[in-house]
């Protein structure tokens, strides 16, 4: 068997600079331990450099395809990390302990997820989701002296490796019925199949119901809004949009790739979630006070979006999911990053704080406006355009009364993201002192600011970078 | 110019990124780069419009924007006629708007910032009138909804005013879903959303007549929303909490005008189906005798010419309804200039007087002559009397209904036309003439700065001659300029002329016996004058019972009833006020319960459903777990049985 | 004999999986998880999975159950046998397990799966590390970081600083 | 005569009473071995399948030892964030920890 190593490197390089990460904290003082975020943003835009630049093809005996899904994917997973991490540098240092390990831990986890967006066969991408999932139990709860994280990370814990297990199960039953892990396989083995019998719909029930709780999909969505409140803030940022990310890459390998012949089984299935998740994440974000739990709902409610895109098993599925989660990496990393800056100065996630805050950092607060727009799906924000995409995908196939759903909550939406607007500009707080704002956070502010109007206003670019990611499928 | 047509929309644009960014510090600057865009932008419109009036066009230009397989979006341009006429509009309007703005908003502590978003409402606009698609039009749809709201709330400090940018945007997000549900509709069956292909495609008729009244329908719940029609009127009225510069911008001459200019884009629907075009010739009149008869009995002045506004609008949209595409655009034109003028001879008139109570007002025209002048000729031209701007307008339209064979609807147009004389000059001589009702209000009055007035003047000069090109009698004016398919040239209707003259001059008559010269006043209604009225009055009865419907036949019965004994001048003139004043109230209860309601109703079922849900979440894990397996086995009995 | 073995296997297995689910006393639990591991790993034999019979006792026995055991004694004053130790919840839970078990008896009944009647290799020991070695080496290095991750975060959580 | 259906009724069964663990048993340890009985059916399962549909490749045998793999990895993690949780709430029933809801 032929092993081409030089497919990996993105992959590699990340995982040696993890370990790098690992290795200087030891040398680095307590009061320096910032500096390590810089490494880690270094290492990080390398990675993406070198992801971008390093060629594509398949080693492993197919395990292992680097392909532009899976550079998309990592692009996502990069960005997101970098965000994460930017944003993360005060917050560590004021809350934290073991911030080395801290990034390292969010490093190994990116290099999990960029494992599974090139995954080939169910075993990979397993191990490679598990790679991803541990390291965010243990950030989960990484504010240790806190009660809410312990309490996250608990909670995560428990339903995660319920999941797993779950996830498990139906990966050993599809297992039984294709007698084989490669994904390329079980497609050929299933298109020659006259009927999938009842085991396989079992198999595939399990496997949505695992793959879904990443996604924090109705009714696997539990977990959601009481990690997201209790997890520090930067991890659930990362866990908002990178862990759904690497959620949606193994479902797009999985169903797209093997199961794209018995597309009749599951698109039910997973409009029936897609459904769930824009009623319940719309309707109970209304009554959120905790912002953090209201973004949880929100996030919920935003997978049931993507949802939509896999109705349409096509080319323009793939470019229209991968298209949405890019603008909603920007919007949703950019709004925790407010809610970021925010804490790190008040203390607070109560909505009922935001009161005035235009007044206090209007820099803040016309980002926040920019990034819940672009959640809503309001043009020209970069949600619209891909809200658009997903929808239309729906429309090609004729699922109506998805689309006039998924119209309906948005309406909803609306109400509880501009109710965070209304608190910011037409309320006056008591506190009136200007909330500064450090200069890492502002630049990763502008750059999620830049990303979500320029996807909206000038689409075309970045379609064509990703228009070869359904090449892997079709 | 056409070519470069984009540059229009993207100075404005230009000039919120430097205020923004560069000085929103320094006031005069800020003020300078706003002006200097917006005239620029409307030289060059004026250009554009020489070279359409040479080639009607139309002219398509498109640039590359989103392509991929099963999907292609180009932003393109699209300039007829129309595009021109309305740039004109939108250019001139703001252009007033931002010079008339120095002096109101001179000393506001966000003076900047008020310019910026002066700029980017202009962009919106111009944008959206621009574009060639329907897709890149609901975009600037969706952001002029945007500038607006951050406009009418620009006072965000008064819970009225944040209120009604919230009520704004909400209730106009309303229509926008039907909008966007019609974009969907339309492009499942076309396949695109270009105006051009659309077009062409139901010429060749393509599509079916059902899908076609159905994405006709739902884009026009657009302009139900944005240009206020019945239902979704509510927002109109609360918006005047803005400052009243936006007020002359947003809500006389442009935004609302945007449904009106949606609605003449959709007008290759409209003559097919019948269906689609008879929902919007009824709701247009609806809307203009609702708003005209609420309009009676108002007393702050910006809700008067709110109604106004909403009434007008009505009147377009029943026009184009009953495919008067050139008339309705004509006195979308001609309505953009008087109302702009009277919305900012009202703020001059606020500017002074530091209130909008009509009631409290009096004789300020000793005061402010410049101002009382051109609110008066504004007042004509919306009356319709000739030969100013409104008379040609609203001529065109009653001939295009005429023509239509929509007798009811004439009537009903005709009626509007007298209630809309009637209340425009009961505003007139309450704040201008007779007594000063409040010395306080009349000693501190004065006449507005010059940077105020000569917008005024130079309104006052488009609202008297504007409506001069559409003249029947002109070989080449605006109906061979603006129209669609082919010219539709119809000889003068004097008639139709003169009905329409008598309906304004008897409104401003009655309007003049009761609040100039306090001849009728209900408190002293005497006999003295019976004589001289019955026969006027006697008219207004008939058009009064033409147009009546059960209810108010009933009302009017019962009023014969009670005031048997009063004399017929008695009982015919609080038959009109009780009238006004009872339909006014069946109105604004129908606003306050039904529409008010439904939207309360429907934020209070979803916090209630919300409450319920929330309660899954009941914080125990192995609750959560439990939901997680009741959902696998939901799931696989959903698709195994 | 063979199916002998299979069904007091699989009574081993169902009546310890059972206690450990059941048992008041958590220190129970543990034992009997011990032993359930141990039938776990019997039924592999009969599997012709050696190698996998190792790894299942070496690892689940000798490593993670003693790990459980620790955590028990670490925690030991709270687990007193005289506290309530089942929830609110069974009866919901055994009804939602009797539905799934019948929907998967009845899925696994009907499916009609292609088996081999081939004889599997034995002994599986040199089979399996060549595998690992080669076409597995991937997946194999990616375990090695999810490990390498829960050393890491197990250290970081559990140490008191 | 065993077939491969008794070991996969006998796996399902055992996933079943794993669940039935996770979803009522109070104490925060008894819950992680709830779910470590469930990944053992699910290895029964490949084992299972490995030996009657891919007798020749080892394929179910060699997820199975990265299961155990993981399982051990999730184990370790969990219990420690069981400690973590008896030092702070002082309590080792995750019924209790339930201060973050609706």
């Amino acid at each position: 068997m032929q092993i081409e190593l030089s497919l990996l490197s993105p992959q590699l390089f990340l995982l040696l600079w993890a370990i790098l990460v690992f290795v200087v904290d030891f040398f680095t003082a307590e009061r320096n331990k910032a500096s390590l975020a810089y490494l880690s943003i270094i290492g990080l835009v390398l990675t993406a450099i070198i992801s971008i630049s390093s060629k594509q093809g398949e080693t492993f005996g197919g395990s292992f395809r680097a392909d532009t899904f899976g550079l998309s994917f990592n692009i996502i997973f990069l960005g997101s990390a970098i965000l994460t991490v930017a944003s993360a540098v005060d917050y560590v240092k004021a809350h934290l302990k073991h911030q080395g390990e801290f990034y390292g831990l969010i490093l190994l986890s990116t290099v999990g997820m960029m494992f599974l967006s090139a995954s080939g066969d169910l075993l990979t991408l397993y191990v490679s989701l598990e790679l991803a999932t541990i390291s965010l139990f243990v950030l989960a709860a990484y504010m240790k002296s806190d009660l809410k994280s312990t309490e996250a990370g608990l909670k995560y814990l428990i339903l995660g490796a319920a999941s797993s297990a779950i996830l498990l199960y139906g990966i050993s039953l599809l297992y039984g019925i294709s007698g084989t892990l490669v994904l390329d396989a079980i497609a050929l083995k299933l298109s020659q199949m006259p009927t999938v019998g009842p085991l396989f719909i079992l198999s595939i029930v399990m496997i949505i119901a695992g793959l879904s709780f990443k996604l924090a999909a109705v009714p696997f969505h539990m977990w959601c809004p009481d990690v997201y409140e209790g997890a520090p803030t930067p991890v659930t940022a990362y866990l908002s949009v990178a862990s759904k990310a690497a959620g949606l890459a193994a479902l797009i390998r999985i169903f797209f790739k093997s199961l794209a012949s018995t597309s009749m089984q599951w698109v039910p299935l997973l409009m029936a979630i897609s459904a769930m998740a824009m009623i319940l994440g719309n309707v109970v974000a209304v009554r959120q006070h905790n912002i953090k739990r209201l973004l949880a709902y929100s996030s919920i409610a935003q997978i049931g979006y993507i949802l939509v895109g896999f109705i349409a098993v096509s080319e323009l599925a793939v470019t229209s999911i991968i298209l949405y989660v890019l603008a909603y990496m920007f919007a949703n990393i950019g709004a925790f990053m407010v809610v970021i800056a925010f804490y790190n100065v008040s203390g607070s996630d109560d909505i009922m704080a935001y009161a005035g805050l235009s007044k206090r950092s209007p820099f803040l607060a016309i980002s926040m406006v920019v990034f819940l727009l672009s959640l809503v799906g309001i043009p020209p924000m970069a949600g619209f355009i891909g809200k658009f995409y997903l929808f239309s995908a729906a429309i090609e196939k004729g699922y109506y009364w998805i689309v006039v759903l998924g119209v309906l909550t948005s309406v909803i939406s609306l109400y509880y993201y501009m109710s965070i607007a209304y608190q910011m500009y037409f309320k006056t707080g008591d506190d009136d002192s200007p909330v500064r704002v450090s200069p890492t956070m502002a630049v990763a502010l502008v750059v999620a600011l830049a990303g979500t109007l320029l996807i909206g206003v000038y689409t075309q670019p970045v379609l064509s970078a990703i228009s070869g990611a359904s090449s892997a499928f079709f | 110019m056409i070519k470069y047509s984009y540059i229009i929309a993207f100075l404005p644009l230009l000039s919120y990124v430097l205020i923004v960014f560069f000085f929103s510090k320094r006031e005069k600057t800020a003020s300078g780069i706003a002006i200097t865009a917006v005239v620029s932008s409307f030289v060059l419109s004026l250009i554009a419009l020489f070279e359409t009036l040479a080639d009607h066009g139309p002219h398509i230009f498109e640039y590359e924007w989103i392509v991929i397989p099963g999907l292609k979006l180009p932003l393109s341009i699209f300039f007829d006629p129309l595009t021109a006429v309305m740039l004109m509009v939108v250019t001139i309007v703001s252009s007033c708007v931002h010079i008339y703005s120095l002096g109101y908003m001179h000393g506001d502590p966000r003076f900047s910032r008020f310019y910026a978003y002066l700029s980017l409402f202009t962009f919106s606009m111009l944008g959206l009138v621009l574009s060639g698609s329907f897709f890149v039009t609901f975009i600037f749809w969706e952001l002029v909804g945007l500038t607006s709201y951050l406009l009418i709330g620009f006072w965000f400090e008064k819970k009225v005013a944040s209120d009604a940018g919230k009520k704004a945007f909400i209730t106009t997000k309303i229509g926008d879903l039907g909008f966007l549900a019609g974009l969907l509709v339309l492009y499942w069956a076309a396949g695109t959303l270009n105006y051009s292909e659309v077009y062409h495609q139901i010429e060749e008729n393509q599509i079916p007549a059902i899908i076609l009244t159905a994405a006709g329908i739902l884009i026009f719940c657009g302009a139900i929303g944005k240009s206020a029609q019945f239902p979704l009127h509510v927002w109109l009225p609360d918006a005047m909490e803005g400052p009243t510069p936006v007020s002359a911008l947003i809500h006389a001459a442009t935004m609302v005008a945007a449904g009106v200019y949606l609605t003449a884009r959709i007008m290759s629907i409209i003559v097919v189906s019948h269906t689609a075009a008879m929902t919007i010739a009824y709701i247009g009149a609806i809307t203009a005798f609702m708003a005209a008869s609420i309009g009676l009995v108002q007393n702050d002045i910006k809700r008067v010419l709110a109604y106004s506004t909403v009434s007008q609008l009505g009147y377009m949209i029943m026009a184009l309804g009953v495919s008067g595409y050139t008339a309705g655009t004509f006195h979308l034109m001609t309505h953009a200039f008087f109302k702009a003028l009277l919305f900012l001879g009202a703020g001059s008139v606020i500017h002074a007087a530091h209130t909008n109570d009509i009631q409290q007002m009096g004789g300020l025209a000793k005061k402010m002559p410049i101002t009382s002048k051109t609110f008066f000729i504004a007042s004509l031209s919306i009356a319709g009397i000739f030969p100013l701007s409104g008379f040609w307008s609203k001529d065109e339209i009653f001939a295009s209904i005429y023509h239509e064979g929509h007798y009811f609807l004439l009537a009903l147009a005709v009626l509007v036309a007298g209630m809309t004389a009637f209340y425009m000059f009961r505003l007139c001589f309450l704040t201008f003439t007779g007594e000063a009702r409040d010395y306080h209000v009349y000693e501190h009055a004065h006449e507005s700065p010059k940077t105020m007035t000569y917008p005024l003047i130079f309104l006052a000069f488009l609202s008297i001659f504007a409506g001069w090109v559409g003249m029947p009698w002109l070989e080449h004016g605006y109906s061979s300029f603006v129209y669609f398919e082919h010219p539709h040239h119809a000889a003068a209707n004097y008639v139709l002329m003169i009905v329409g003259t008598i309906a304004a001059l008897s409104g401003i008559f009655l309007a003049y016996q009761m609040y100039y010269k306090r001849a009728i006043d209900p408190v002293k209604m005497g006999a003295r004058f019976k004589p001289v009225y019955t026969f006027i009055y006697n008219k207004w009865y008939f058009d009064e019972l033409y147009m009546g419907t059960v209810i108010k036949f009933a009302y009017w019965f019962m009023e014969v009833l009670y005031r048997f004994d009063q004399g017929v001048i008695d009982w015919f003139v609080n038959f009109v006020g009780r009238f006004g004043m009872f339909n006014s109230r069946v109105w604004q209860t129908f606003d306050v319960y039904v529409v008010d309601g439904a939207v309360n109703g429907a934020g209070f079922m979803t916090r209630w459903f919300a409450g319920g849900l929330r309660k899954i979440q009941t914080g125990a894990v192995q609750n959560y777990a439990f939901v997680i397996f009741l959902g696998v086995v939901l799931l696989m009995l959903f698709k195994m049985i | 004999m063979e199916t002998g073995i299979f069904y007091i296997l699989a009574a081993i297995i169902l009546t310890s999986a059972l206690m450990v689910v059941s048992l008041r006393n958590i220190f129970h639990s543990a034992l009997m998880l011990i032993l359930c591991f141990f039938a776990v790993a019997g039924l592999y034999i009969t599997l012709d999975a050696d190698f996998l019979a190792a790894v299942q006792v070496l690892i689940y026995v000798g490593a993670v159950t003693i790990l459980m055991i620790f955590a028990v004694m670490v925690t030991h004053q709270l687990t007193g046998t005289t506290m309530r130790q089942v929830n609110e919840q069974p009866i919901p839970a055994a009804l939602i397990i009797i539905v799934l078990f019948i929907l998967l008896a009845i899925a696994i009944t009907q499916t009609g799966f292609e088996v081999i009647g081939k004889f599997p290799l034995m002994p599986t020991v040199a089979a399996i590390g060549t595998a690992l070695m080669t076409v597995y080496v991937l997946p194999f290095e990616i375990v090695s970081l999810v490990l390498l991750v829960a050393l890491i975060g197990a250290i970081i959580i559990a140490r008191r600083d | 005569m065993v077939t491969l259906e008794h070991y996969l009724i006998l796996s399902a069964l055992l996933f079943c009473v794993g669940i039935f663990g996770l979803l009522t048993r109070r104490n925060a340890v008894g819950v992680l071995m709830s779910i470590e009985l469930m990944f053992n059916s699910a290895n029964i399962n490949f084992i299972a399948f490995s030996k009657f549909i891919t007798p020749e490749a080892l394929t179910g045998q060699i997820f199975a030892i990265f299961v155990i793999t993981i399982a051990a990895a999730e184990a370790t993690v969990g219990l420690a964030i069981v400690v973590l949780m008896y030092r702070n709430f002082n309590a080792v029933n995750v019924d209790k920890i339930n201060f973050m809801k609706w």
